[in-house]
């Protein structure tokens, strides 16, 4: 006995805490988990798109994604964290579970707006109210959760961002991603993640192959219809203008997606790992299954970098609804697997006329929505329920079962979970665009596309280059000075196809 | 046999060089330049800070033809470059006192 | 109690332990915070300032901040940090509180000099001598504490070289960069964090509004000043060269701020959630802020994205004196507060004499200058006695109290703090730089601006672009040869301004 | 009695734990070090390295440090991480040291191979069998470790890929990669690290000067000779195309180092923080090293800025077999002396026929190599035995003594261990090759290598840049349409040395 | 009609048009070239190698002009760009058939 | 004088300033064009869809020389760039009227 407590002392002495529910090591990984995740999306979008755009539009690509992030904050912490883990809006004090599963579903649909502004909405113990009572109370302060969660929120529409490049206009760019934050994001996170009626129905989504990618498949291929095609020219020469930000954004997305799916036990526990180490294993499975196929069936037989990039995204996406719920064979296959039926589907599905009238610039439809779609339905063939995420509160473990492990039903939960998901956001996307086209115009003018970032934010990425002074080193003597602020240039902007 | 060199806007390149290859000329050269002249240039913001670029980015063509197609070259070139706004450049002929294929040594307008 | 002890045992076991001071998840977030901050120096500001300047500059611009990065890490070792955080070198053994504020200001001004390098001087306890009595005991080892104080001092001097790029001599920069650390950061810290003069009256400074933020734009202002404009040509026309690397750095230094201010407490604390949490929001509210003054008031009525990395940075600069003393409300409050401010300032301000005779290239004065005294006193306004760092030794809660809260001569300390640093850094910033000047030029030759990076380095950013390659493949053969190393090529360095 | 335990549960309660052996904050760490570490390959490496290569070799340089990455992981999992860290493959279960060396040694020199895939091969307490009697038991899953090895063995590869760049088949590579890994790391790894031969001899290797760069500098060095040098042109104009993507690198290359180095302890030790403070001294005096011999003894006597990242990197190799076993001042003079001793071979041994026959592309042999090979001897001179590890289960605290401190002995097992190393490594590289050229040539052509990333994989890294779009914007409507994919342009593929 | 081509320092080209323009001469074409001559290029250094490059970055100008005016546009030319080092550049007058504006189609010294 | 235009493929560069530099001519001024002709360019795949690139890139060098040299310097240039595949390009010839160095002001033959 003696000697126990001293062996506690030496290990747990040197905490303190003014907060006994924290567990410092759970707080350490989840506050760096979510900065990873945050990485991903600046600079990490940021110059993966901007890289595959052409140079015209690498500002705008960048002004959306720095823009698209700071605005879901906004909201998130002024209404909508608690619209997806809060209290369930629909639902009276002494609710009881109907018989009727129309009203349970609403009843479970989203939850009740609220702020997370004061003290105590950022240092009190972390709560899911529908989730409390399944799982082991968090270690965590309401901060570490709400900033988790937010770095999630904000890189969904930044994916989506990717279908609408190059024509959506930049105000309804930062009307829209708030908007739809609050009315799509909160209910895809509320029924699978807020311990809503999917989460009530056993449907599993370990990081958001369907609150996220999914999502942002549909909402992509939904916004870019009815936001119309990019301008020919931009569409028919849709030429990457720098490989290497494409890397830079690939590496910090591969490797900051060990935050995404290995900070979402939260828990620094061992579900944590392991769903790292799947992630990674789906993803060189992925990666490689699509470098196979490029050399096999590719059009010019050879390997390829962006080949390369676009199986890493999709293993990413495939083992993010599973990650915490497979083993390490499950993981393997399930990258091959979805890498194989995504590259079958950008290769020939895009070949179909309806595909090809929808102009999703960097096909998120396919490496997102596809990838998640599949990934969560090969989550119900592959969950094992040796995996186990943690010890419930009343003690047993919770862990998924598929249907290779004689859960066949998991795979028809996954499925009716999906076609929720693409229901509501095809339905939410297509009512805020309607609502916002009543006011202003979604796309912007052929003659600013014609231009890009110069007739839209009066910058270009590589200035110096572009400009004069690459060519003119002495030029800004004379005429290069600044101009009086108020003085618009006259007959300017005459660049690019004007010119 | 001349040299015909057309400063163009960049746009019309592609119509410049259909409407060339109909009268049977498919060979040309052409580079990137910057052009002074009644077209301005635009505005840059940086830091708050505004920019004039004054040049505005031109493609110069450079074809070689006989003498004797020189006019029509320029008359088709001319019509294929229009837009009517400013800007839309020049065309200059040049005598040129021999021309070299240098992959067969030959010369004179068979070379072209 | 039996059961106490098993739930214990199952909590701690597993931890080992020959440190009994050690707290396993406090330091490893510390040490991940430490590696955030450090990313925000290199690449991050590296590739911020180097997207900045024109091509011409990029190569100085990168070298100049990994060797300065590298030469604050050797004084650090091997003097100052003790200078900042160790024992008070102007006070006796005996010292106790006079009544003259004179002689207590600077018995309480700066630590006695002394290395770090021994064994025990990075395993041993971390401890900051007149910071321990009221703070809980470091659960950290001394090498967590030194290593991300550096990254804080390391930092600094990266700031302010935004200042004098573009004409500060390499020799002059790698000499200035140990002397200033020693002589002005070590003040700074010790004052405000090292237990010294203004944190004994009270002065709040979370991370650094003061002592890193307003001293860089302080120093960068002075030393601009002293160094003389950039040639004319490069102050006429400073066109960046690069926005995609202007994303990449800003993108990593904002979400490195969540180790500049998380990493704080020293603890994996609730308080490091919530200081996260509030960094991002003012940073978002500050950035939005920013955008809709460029589009309502700026040059060409549109969103930029410079404006947006602007108004980014103000953002991150202002919330950081207060990260972990106001709750939500206020960090979304001093976000939009302090960028409204510092646009007012660096739109109109900008336009007077004073301001336009220092040539301060990436407005460091501004960005971090104004933004940094602005936010220190907004803490001194919000600062939200509920939101509690930590519990004291003496089992208080530790917190500040702002105006808004009943106590408006936060306010006043606040202001006096900033004076205090303002005039200090200023005066050895003015030493130094004059007693150098004594030795050698402080600026490069008119010359070599002209030319830049080839001049300064032999060196150029885009090489094989600016060189004879990219449209002489096949030049090597014959001149591209490497040239024997002793022989200068005649008449040489003749490019650019020169040509 | 009661206030202890109130203490303790102050401390320790929150944590919940299903897994008894773990511990959250020693485990947030170690995701977060490999995290970090595998950074330092996508995007690190591969931008680093793509940097320093001609334009035309850029995605070629990137799709090799990405695909090599995952096929590491796909052997890792499936075989080889036993093979490195399991048990020994060549002993009985009842083996005795023997007194014949040579017995020992092969009865200690592989690990059996075996999967990681199953549930528990995941998420059970991490163990290497021949360690565990000496070593605190691990309080992490096996997914942690298995993964934070993982990122180890996969960097590798990606080191020496530096000295083979722009010749050698993608095919080859991607063979080359995984047989390597499984026949000569896991050797390298088992005999240092999975408590083989030399470590039970007490060759000391914290972090892989050994196991990882002199190994990557002796493969790198063979592989080039037999693959032979680059073609001519590249050879002698071997001008990198971009530094800020040196830079970018260059600057996670040096931070990640903090995962690499501070991960090594297994623990979120004061060890592992004084393992980061050590790397970042040793870089610092090893940069600033490389840029004074550049200034003193260099071609132009001009501070460069590839030269500092060449001291970066020695500095960052030479430390890390000794990170965790010296102090402050013995890592800053190993970072000098070592620096000091790359510099000098670069510059003269470089011209050595001998060594100019080979083309080692990125200089590995040099920068990983030499600088890997003394850094582990100098562990041997200033290994402080004061600078603990950790207390080994027996009680007595692990560490290591050098030279220095008495025990001159060091040296020569160090010395012994790296040239086990060495043959080795050299064998296996030698033997694959050599049975790899029996079924397919080495290198590309010399057709493709004249032309470089179009040839071998249809893609230019700028490719917007360098197709028509940049001269011509409208170019696209008639003829930049995407041609069906099954029509190779006729006479196609004929730019660059061809055109 | 002549056209006057001239090589010169980059730097040189605010002062040429400025001297230009007081000739009256507002339109003209400019690219970057690369010069070889008796100016020599630089060395740069990378990863301790040096490396030579032998041309030296110059701007092309190309300025139509009526005959008569053509000896003055030289004149003019040679001032403004004259540093008196070596490299200062070159020019040369060509005669040109015609001339055509392509917006309007004019030809003759009109169109210039 | 004479103007020597000549359309080159990159790599055949380094051999024609060799062969240049025999004659005499250390001068000359070059710059990247991109040729249209019957070489044909290359295809490029991006993100599984393949674009062709129409152009070849091409070296434009321009050597001022006097009219007695110009034929020789032809038949240099025609032996140094030819490898006697499609695309090796052309060189043509015209007409001077007058050369001024800069430096100096001189004109004539003395200061080509
Ligand atoms: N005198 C000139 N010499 C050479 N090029 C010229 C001259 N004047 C104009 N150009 C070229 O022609 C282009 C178009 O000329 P501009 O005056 O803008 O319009 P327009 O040809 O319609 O009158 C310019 O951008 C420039 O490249
Ligand atoms: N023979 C030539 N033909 C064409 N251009 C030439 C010739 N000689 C020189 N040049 C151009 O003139 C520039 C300046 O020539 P250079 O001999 O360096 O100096 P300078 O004109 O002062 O004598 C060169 O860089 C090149 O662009
Ligand atoms: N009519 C022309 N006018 C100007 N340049 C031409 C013409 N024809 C060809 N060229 C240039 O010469 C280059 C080579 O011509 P091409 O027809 O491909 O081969 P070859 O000269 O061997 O017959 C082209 O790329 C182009 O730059």
């Amino acid at each position: 006995m003696q000697h126990l407590l001293v062996h506690l002392q030496a290990a747990a002495a040197p905490s303190f805490s003014d907060k006994p529910y924290l567990n410092t090591g759970d707080n350490a990984w989840q506050m760096t988990a979510a900065t990873f995740v945050a990485l991903m999306s600046v600079p990490g979008l940021a110059v993966l798109f901007g890289g595959l755009v052409q140079k015209k539009w690498v500002v705008n690509t960048m002004l959306m994604t720095f823009a698209g992030f700071a605005a879901v904050l906004i909201v998130w912490v002024l209404w909508a964290y608690h619209m997806g883990f809060g209290s369930p809006l629909l639902r009276g004090a002494n609710w009881k579970p109907s018989s009727d599963p129309i009203t349970n579903f609403f009843a479970n649909f989203i939850g009740r707006p609220g702020t997370t502004l004061s003290s105590t909405g950022e240092e009190a113990q972390a709560s899911i109210p529908l989730v409390n009572p399944g799982m082991p109370a968090f270690a965590l302060p309401a901060a570490s959760v709400v900033y988790f969660q937010f770095v999630f929120a904000a890189i969904t529409p930044l994916l989506f961002l990717g279908s609408v490049l190059s024509r959506i206009k930049f105000k309804v760019w930062v009307i829209f991603v708030p908007l739809w934050t609050s009315l799509a994001y909160t209910v895809n996170a509320f029924l699978l993640w807020g311990g809503g009626y999917w989460a009530q129905q056993g449907a599993g989504d370990f990081s958001g192959g369907y609150v996220i990618h999914l999502a942002a498949g549909t909402t992509g291929f939904v916004a870019a219809a009815m936001i119309g095609p990019r301008i020919k020219k931009d569409r028919e020469k849709a030429l990457p203008h720098s490989l290497p930000l494409v890397a830079i954004g690939a590496g910090i997305v591969w490797l900051g997606w060990n935050g995404f799916n290995g900070g979402d036990p939260y828990f620094a526990s061992a579900n944590a790992a392991a769903a790292i180490i799947n992630t990674n294993m789906a993803t060189a499975a992925a990666l490689l299954t699509w470098v196979l196929w490029d050399v096999f069936l590719g059009p010019a037989k050879k390997p390829t970098f962006l080949g390369a990039v676009n199986g890493m995204v999709v293993g990413l996406v495939a083992i993010t609804p599973s990650a915490g719920y497979v083993n390490g064979a499950g993981a393997l296959l399930i990258g091959a697997i979805d890498s194989t039926i995504v590259w079958m589907a950008w290769t020939y599905l895009s070949r179909a006329r309806f595909m090809k009238k929808v102009d999703d610039a960097m096909g998120v439809v396919y490496t997102h929505g596809i990838a998640g779609f599949f990934g969560g339905l090969l989550l119900g063939v592959f969950a094992d329920p040796t995996v186990v995420e943690y010890q419930s509160v009343a003690g047993s473990k919770i862990s998924l079962r598929g249907a290779l492990y004689g859960h066949p039903k998991q795979v028809l939960i996954q499925l009716l979970a999906a076609l929720t998901i693409i229901m509501w956001d095809a339905l939410v996307t297509f009512v805020i665009l309607k609502v916002i086209s009543f006011f202003t115009p979604l796309r912007m003018s052929d003659e600013d596309c014609e231009i890009g970032d110069l007739a839209v934010h009066g910058e270009e990425g590589y200035p110096e280059t572009e400009g004069v002074s690459r060519i003119l080193p002495g030029y800004g003597e004379t005429i290069g000075v600044p101009v009086p602020s108020a003085a618009p240039a006259d007959g300017s902007i005459t660049v690019g196809g004007g010119a | 046999m001349v040299l015909v060199t057309a400063i163009i806007k960049p746009h019309a390149l592609d119509t410049v060089r259909e409407a060339l290859s109909y009268l049977g000329i498919a060979g040309m050269t052409i580079s990137e330049v910057k052009g002074f002249g009644r077209q301005r240039g635009h505005t840059e913001i940086y830091r708050g800070a505004e920019y004039r670029v004054e040049y505005v980015p031109k493609i110069k063509v450079e074809v070689l033809s006989s003498a004797e197609m020189a006019d029509e070259v320029v008359e088709v070139v001319t019509k294929a470059a229009r837009t009517g706004k400013i800007g839309d450049g020049k065309i200059w002929v040049t005598a040129v006192d021999s021309v070299t294929r240098i992959r067969t040594g030959e010369t004179g307008p068979g070379a072209i």
